[in-house]
């Protein structure tokens, strides 16, 4: 009904394959960045940025690293939880060794240590498939979880066994540490979500995203017609790391600030970045905000309404949430198994032909 | 690059020296785009100029000469547009031809215009021309524009497009001159297009056209619609028919338009959708077959939509034409037709690509008014003209604030119109043709010394609009026994634009009154049976059934109303009509193959019929021969009966509600 | 059965067909090759050849191992026994993508499409083999990654446009009758430019009309692109139609091996077909 | 016999009855998975929900009262009656069947077809509604199951043992409760492998196993046939439930056994209830003993958290279908 396509045709194929090629959408995705860089910052305040904005953004991330693996090239992995701990302790021993490096530097740097670290669980996926491997994945998650707790040596020997973020300025506005300002957390946090995206979006368009994508569907013929498995799959385990690996530092440095493995990088981080994608949509960028999004904002509304409208106790809104998520989780598999973003795409079409249902 | 164009300097007198100013004025914008490989190749007027530089270059080496005949054959693609304009530019003659035409057709045209190259598209029109070698040993070259699956051809004879323009940018420099030489041969009155047309009757005759007729129609054509640089068309016309020269070459070329050819006839309508173009042009089945498509595609839809696309179209049928018209409208209306412009027309509008159509024709047959008039609700600037090849397409066009369903305009600038007293139209333009070619007698025939052109349909000025108006084929208007004219044809189509009537044939040359056979269409008036639940065994039993009658007798009254309003046709009015108890049929040789009645024939077949409508019977039995799908003839007899039809007095305008 | 075999060594060098098509020599040859799954023998002890430029059949009953023996050339099966020799090389036990990427393509009996993409991506991922850009220059989507996107698609349009499968360049696959998908196979092996194509039953479970069409773009590839083509074919009147030589194969033996006229009178496979009910 | 070695028996034995738990719950699983290929995570959530569920029925705790408060501001909280040991445990083993029914008529049913990987998903998402339920039902304070189970050393082992070493060696600590689950276990397995081999229900499900059409030919619902396993395994995570909740008390940790015993079953292979066990042994034991000579000495403890799956990791790389699981031939 909004779209007017007549007239918006392409005559190159950079303008065809483009992200956005209907204009209307262009416009919109524009006026989207633009009032999250330049409106939001000016509007937030704490509750905003530390309930719903930051770990939004930090939860797109991850879920963008996962979906690379397992919604693009077909790999279920359950160690997110443990991967963003990688992230979280390279970033918490990076700022620590080199205080005078940029913690903007000494995230990215986590992510490529990330990178290492998922690709070498990842040499498993070449002989393990389907849910023996998710199984094989758990491994990653315990063992990492196990290593931080006990050596010392990655929470700097200190009594707490926690890690905590010393502030770190980039030109001279504290990015982590007690006195972060809510729109400096939510700027850097916002900066590193849209370039992942960017990033993410350029591969699975490209030749590396269609290798995934193939051996996803089908990995035997793609072999046949010329997928290296090897170098498919650990590429994504890669990536997938990287913004895994950036997520959790993120999570540690920016938002929380302090971490203790156990509760915070645990298994049920796992399923939380593994639910997200689902619910979002498999194999969809968009659809790793959308699913972000919902089991971001989904808890926060339920706490509103059961806590502070009807007074409940917080734990039975707790449980609440688990019968729903877990509801919403069997109820998209069985309705949607493209999750969110098929919804969106189907609405889209929908617009498009407009008035004609088909 | 581009060859020194000596007619830049002189006056713009032919389509090569207006591509060559296009190329210096328009030289960025776009001129042609073809879709192909997916995306829309596209390119400036200054790429096409070279582009058509190059294949002319390549026809002067395979020997090209002045006045000769090229025929050019395929699905409208730049390279045969460009070819047109090349052929030129080497002083010949392209002759466009229609892509499905038959060997022997073929044959026959390239014989009759003795062309000695042939520009094909593919492999489908080189093997024709192939096959019919023997018979057209002049034609001594052939191009095509798409190589596919002739690689193993034998190449003496034959070469791609893109090989043509290789030889010609080859011999560039050395032809700069040769050119010049042509160029300065070439001038305002000086052939441009043969144009053949599928005569109805007889072999079809060669149209020739000068730059003159071309230019000047353009010119007219285009000031008349203030149509200017930057328009978009789309080029999926036969590129044999006169309106697609004019269209896509003539003022394409004289206006600056861009041409637009789809990827393949398979895809137009979506490529149409894609390019959106601002000027269009369709015969009346198009939007015909367009409409029957959108409404079973609504029949789909949920409930909602539908209630808001039946109550919104019904706003536009309200308010729509007169709001197109610039007429004054309830400032309600108004509003009600913005929002729906929004909610449906609009997006109706994307979907079927009429977005950004500022004006779109219509010509050829008649168009049934409500199919016109919903085109115009939703605000497409949708209008009729008058043309024919003779006239390089223009006779008459409608201006848009005065826009009918049932007249086809007033005569563009430059364009003279008189009626005989036969009720023929006859016109003089600057776009009357030179000649038919190698056909004096039948120039002379249509075409008299002073210029007029008789166009062989009848018609009168309506008084009211001052606009033209065509009954029918002149050879068909006859008079009655008092008489007043009698235009069969024109009631005819009045009484077929309902759904529930196939065919009618007309009486009444020489008698003192009209009278009509009907033939119901099975399908439309059998779902109205199954509505009202009304039971029937046979097509006769349905046709012979008294409701039936019933409707068939208010259509009729219905369109005597209405024809009632013109004086100049009140007697063509249906006094008696029998609804016929079998369809008239091809095989019966009741119609011709392409469904258009034989009156001879059912006259005489059926004279016992017409004879009762005329003695004042009430009924008539009677006894008819058929034949079956199988071949088997067989008989059917029927009680028929004879029925009155209500006759709206001509002088009372009041009485034609409609 | 004898003189057929003959026929295939004096073949071994170029030869020119009845429609004038010159055969190069030998770019494939596979001597002796024995496929055992367990205890089972799905092939036994084969040789034949295939000659640059030719349309080289493989028939024979169902079970008849002939599928093996295109696994086996595309690397997916490694023999027990005997050699496989490329371009006058033995060829060193490969990987699948190995083979593809010495320019091996192959369609599969039953479908192997990407059911996640689309057309476009489907035949894309044909190319994948010439596709070399670095994953940083992909990730910022800067001039070589972009300029290398662009170069492929233009050669894979040119492969839609030859296939006529423009109208559903962006449909995705599962929603695309069968016939079709079938041709979308064909246009992603062709996309990847192969020297030696391998058809698996393109015609299987097609009407007459698509068989027509198939077979015509069968012949085109040949005669366009100058293909050697091997292909597995069930309907004998379509082998003896399209290719140049044929090999028959029964319980995974070779029975049978020489040009259509030579197989159609040969009595061990006239046996054996007449032995077994195929379609 | 030196008393370090013996005393590594000793946590070998322990490891034993730790690994019968573990395979109690794998046996779950394999029941599923053999009849409908799901590979059903929720496992462990079920036996929490069933120990949950039979100590509330036990107690006479008033389903939901939490819930029913807090949105009628209610104040009930229980019956006020208790329930023996023998009718809870009945009436659970009817809710189980209850929720099997409707785990597969709402669920399962609408997702037939779907890949492996998918149907994993929805157990997963399963898990998490089922705790959820499970929290609302019964509250989520630590819950204690007394059945009157045997609890404590078992002296007469330990005497028994003593012999065995030298002065330093005091006999074998063994807990009772580990004794008997063990013989629960045995007695449950056996129970089983007689059902399938020996009622007409249980041929059914083996039936289904090996070929559903062949199932359907021979005039079996698969649907019947699914909630029936489905229920047995409910069952079976009942008397895990028991065990591990009498063992440790009913809490959320308890969930974290079908973790462990995702592993096992890596070992063992999804099909073969033996293989479950076996394998729930070999990780029991592995990784204890693990714990006691390397990872407890050298690596600061807590082993056991990853050990199963690095073990089953392990293995998997070198035989990808797992121990007992036969070789997958690839085909296309």
């Amino acid at each position: 009904m909004l779209y007017r396509e007549a007239g918006d045709f392409k005559t190159s194929y950079s303008l065809d394959n483009q992200t956005f090629p209907l204009k209307l959408d262009r416009i919109v995705f524009y006026l989207t960045l633009a009032v999250a860089f330049l409106v939001v910052p000016l509007v937030i305040n704490d509750y905003w940025a530390s309930a719903i904005l930051v770990p939004f953004l930090i939860y797109a991330i991850a879920a963008i690293g996962l979906n690379i693996l397992t919604g693009y090239c077909g790999q279920v992995s359950l160690g997110t939880g443990g991967f963003m701990a990688v992230g979280a302790y390279a970033c918490y021993k990076l700022m620590t060794a080199f205080p005078d490096v940029s913690i903007l530097l000494h995230i990215v740097g986590a992510g490529f240590v990330t990178m290492v670290v998922c690709t070498v669980f990842g040499l498993p996926s070449l002989r393990i498939k389907g849910f023996y491997l998710a199984v094989a994945t758990l491994a990653a998650q315990f063992f990492l979880v196990w290593l931080f707790n006990k050596v010392p040596w990655f929470y700097n020997n200190n009594a707490s066994g926690q890690i905590s973020a010393p502030e770190r300025t980039v030109f001279g506005v504290p990015l982590t540490g007690p006195n972060t300002e809510a729109w400096a957390m939510y700027l850097v946090c916002l900066t590193f979500c849209v370039a992942s995206a960017f990033i993410a979006r350029n591969l699975t368009r490209g030749s590396l995203g269609r290798r995934w994508m193939a051996i996803r569907d089908m990995d035997i013929a793609a072999e046949i017609i010329g997928v290296n498995p090897l170098t498919a799959k650990l590429s994504a385990f890669a990536l997938s790391g990287f913004f895994v690996g950036i997520s959790g530092a993120l999570f540690f440095s920016v938002y929380l600030g302090a971490a203790e493995v156990g509760e915070s990088f645990g298994i049920d981080k796992s399923f939380l970045v593994l639910f997200m994608i689902i619910i979002g949509g498999l194999g969809s960028i968009f659809g790793c905000f959308a699913g972000a999004a919902f089991l971001v904002v989904l808890p926060v509304v339920l706490k509103f309404i059961g806590v502070d409208i009807l007074g409940w106790a917080p734990d039975l809104v707790a449980h609440l949430r688990l019968v729903i998520v877990g509801g919403l989780i069997m109820f998209f598999l069985i309705k949607e198994p493209h999750g969110l973003a098929q919804l969106w795409r189907v609405m889209k079409e929908k617009l498009r032909l407009w008035p004609f249902p088909h | 690059m581009v060859v020194k164009d000596p007619s830049l300097g002189g006056s713009l007198e032919t389509l090569p020296a207006l591509v060559a100013r296009n190329a210096r004025v328009l030289g960025k914008s776009s001129a042609y785009r073809e879709k192909e490989f997916g995306i829309w190749q596209r390119w400036t007027w200054a790429e096409a100029h070279a582009e058509i530089q190059a294949a002319a270059g390549g026809l002067l080496e395979l020997g090209l000469n002045e006045g000769d005949k090229v025929a050019i054959i395929g699905r409208n693609r730049p390279s045969l547009y460009w070819s047109v304009v090349a052929v030129q530019l080497c002083g010949a003659v392209p002759v466009p031809l229609y892509q499905d035409a038959v060997p022997e057709e073929l044959a026959y045209v390239l014989d009759h215009c003795g062309a000695r190259f042939v520009i094909a598209g593919d492999q489908e029109q080189v093997d024709k021309v192939l096959e019919i070698q023997e018979e057209t040993p002049q034609v001594t070259y052939v191009v095509y524009a798409d190589g596919r699956g002739m690689r193993k051809y034998d190449h003496a004879a034959l070469c791609s497009f893109e090989d043509l323009q290789g030889k010609g940018r080859a011999a560039e420099s050395r032809q700069a001159s040769r050119f010049a030489e042509i160029a300065s041969n070439q001038n305002y009155d000086s052939t441009c297009v043969i144009l053949y047309t599928s005569g109805t009757t007889g072999k079809p005759k060669g149209v020739v056209l000068s730059n003159r007729n071309i230019i000047e129609t353009s010119k007219n054509a285009t000031e008349f619609d203030s149509l200017g640089p930057g328009e978009d068309v789309l080029a999926y016309l036969p590129m044999g028919w006169v309106g697609d020269f004019i269209f896509s070459i003539g003022e394409a070329i004289y206006q600056g338009f861009c041409v637009n050819c789809p990827e393949s006839a398979d895809t137009m309508r979506s490529d149409l959708r894609e390019i959106g173009p601002t000027y269009f042009f369709a015969p009346p089945r198009f939007f015909e077959t367009l409409l029957t498509d959108v409404m079973i595609r609504m029949e789909d839809a949920g409930r909602v939509k539908r209630w808001l696309f039946q109550h919104f179209m019904a706003v536009a049928r309200r308010a729509g034409p007169d709001i197109l018209d610039g007429k004054e409208v309830p400032g309600m209306d108004r509003f009600k037709y913005r929002l729906g412009e929004f909610l449906v027309y609009g997006p109706l509008k994307n979907t079927l690509g009429f977005t950004q159509v500022r004006v779109g024709y219509t010509a050829g047959e008649a168009i049934g008014p409500e199919i016109f008039e919903f085109y115009r609700s939703l605000g497409i600037n949708l209008k009729q003209l008058y043309g024919q090849t003779e006239a390089s397409v223009f006779i008459t066009n409608q201006t848009d604030t005065d826009v009918r369903a049932d007249t086809v305009g007033v005569p563009i600038p430059g364009v003279e119109l008189k009626i005989a007293d036969n009720g023929e139209v006859l016109y003089r333009s600057p776009g009357v043709f030179v000649e038919y070619f190698n056909n004096p007698e039948s120039t002379a025939s249509t075409k008299d010394a002073d210029g007029w052109v008789s166009t062989g349909d009848a018609g009168f000025m309506d008084k009211e609009s001052g606009q033209l108006r065509i009954i029918d084929r002149a050879k068909d208007v006859g008079k009655l026994a008092d008489g007043r004219m009698f235009a069969p044809k024109y009631v005819e189509n009045k009484l077929k634009f309902f759904p529930n009537i196939l065919e009618v044939v007309v009486f009444g040359n020489g008698k003192h009154e009209c009278t009509a056979f009907l033939n119901i269409d099975l399908q439309a008036v059998g779902n109205w049976a199954e509505r009202n639940n009304v039971a029937y065994a046979s097509y006769q039993e349905l046709a012979g059934h008294p409701r039936v009658i019933e409707i068939m007798s208010e259509h009729v009254a219905e369109v005597n109303a209405s024809v009632a309003q013109d004086e100049m046709l009140s007697g063509c009015q249906i006094h008696r009509f029998i609804v016929l108890h079998k369809q008239l049929d091809a095989d019966d040789g009741e119609l011709t193959r392409t469904q258009k009645v034989r009156r001879a024939v059912i006259a005489d077949k059926y004279s016992d019929l017409i004879e009762a409508l005329y003695d004042g019977s009430s009924e008539i039995s009677t006894e008819t021969e058929v034949t079956y799908e199988d071949g088997r003839k067989g008989s059917i007899s029927a009680r028929l009966a004879v029925n009155n039809a209500v006759v709206s007095d001509a002088r009372v305008r009041e009485a034609s509600a409609a | 059965m004898m003189n057929a075999v003959a026929d295939t060594q004096a073949s071994s060098v170029g030869y020119t067909t009845a429609d004038g098509r010159d055969i190069g020599e030998v770019i494939l040859d596979l001597r002796n090759i024995t496929l055992r799954f367990g205890g089972v023998e799905a092939i036994k002890d084969i040789s034949f050849d295939i000659q640059e430029g030719e349309i080289r059949a493989i028939i024979g009953p169902n079970g008849a191992g002939k599928s093996s023996m295109l696994n086996v050339i595309s690397g997916f099966y490694v023999p027990q026994e005997g050699e496989v020799w490329f371009r006058g090389k033995p060829r060193p036990p490969l990987k699948p993508y190995q083979v593809a990427q010495q320019g091996i393509a192959r369609t599969f009996q039953n479908i192997a499409l990407f059911e996640g993409m689309s057309v476009l991506d489907n035949v894309m991922t044909g190319r994948l083999g010439k596709m070399r850009r670095g994953i940083l220059a992909q990730a910022l989507w800067v001039g070589p990654a972009r300029k290398e996107e662009v170069h492929n698609r233009e050669a894979v349009e040119r492969i839609i446009d030859f296939l006529e499968i423009q109208a559903i360049r962006k449909t995705p696959v599962s929603r695309l009758p069968y016939g079709l998908k079938k041709r979308v196979e064909l246009a992603r092996a062709l996309a990847a430019e192969p020297n030696l194509l391998l058809l698996d039953e393109p015609m299987a479970g097609m009407n007459v009309e698509e068989k027509e069409d198939m077979s015509r773009f069968i012949l085109d590839v040949n005669d366009e692109f100058g293909t050697t083509i091997a292909l597995i074919e069930h309907d004998m009147g379509v082998v003896m139609d399209l290719s140049d030589r044929v090999v028959v194969m029964d319980y995974g033996r070779k029975i049978g091996d020489g040009t259509p006229d030579v197989v159609r009178n040969d009595q061990v496979v006239i046996d054996a077909y007449l032995g077994v009910s195929h379609d | 016999m030196p008393a370090s070695l013996l005393y590594g028996v000793e946590v070998l034995i322990n490891g034993l009855m730790a690994g019968v738990l573990y395979a109690l719950v794998a046996l779950g699983f394999v029941l599923i998975y053999k009849a409908s290929g799901i590979f059903n995570y929720a496992q462990g959530v079920m036996a929490l929900f069933a120990a949950m569920t039979l100590s509330g029925i036990m107690e006479g705790d008033i389903p939901f009262s939490h819930l029913i408060n807090a949105m009628f501001g209610t104040q009930l909280h229980s019956f006020g009656w208790n329930v023996p040991a023998i009718a809870a445990i009945l009436l659970t083993v009817v809710v189980m069947a209850l929720l099997a029914w409707l785990v597969q008529r709402l669920v399962f049913r609408h997702l037939v077809g779907q890949e492996p990987i998918i149907l994993f998903m929805a157990t997963i998402g399963l898990a998490y509604f089922l705790e959820g339920i499970g929290d609302l039902m019964w509250g989520s304070e630590i819950r204690t199951l007394d059945l009157a189970l045997p609890q404590g050393a078992s002296l007469a082992i330990e005497n028994a043992t003593a012999v065995l070493g030298g002065d330093d060696f005091y006999g074998f600590f063994i807990d009772k409760l580990d004794v008997v689950a063990t013989m629960v276990a045995a007695i449950l397995v056996a129970a089983l492998i007689a059902f399938s081999q020996y009622t007409k229900y249980g041929r059914a499900m083996r039936a289904v196993a090996d070929d559903h059409q062949a199932a359907l030919s021979v005039g079996i619902s698969l649907n019947f046939i699914w909630v029936l396993v489905w229920t047995l395994a409910g069952i079976v995570a009942l008397v895990a439930g028991i065990m591990w909740g009498a063992k440790s008390g009913v809490q959320f940790s308890l969930s974290l056994i079908a973790l462990k015993a995702l592993p096992v079953l890596m070992l063992g292979g999804f099909t073969s209830i033996p293989g479950a066990i076996v394998g729930g042994l070999i990780i029991g034991m592995g990784e204890q003993l693990f714990e006691y000579t390397i990872g407890g000495p050298f690596l600061g403890g807590a082993t056991e958290n990853w050990f199963a799956y690095m073990l089953a990791l392990v293995v998997l790389i070198f035989r990808p279908q797992g121990l007992f699981g036969e070789r997958i031939i690839e085909r296309v």
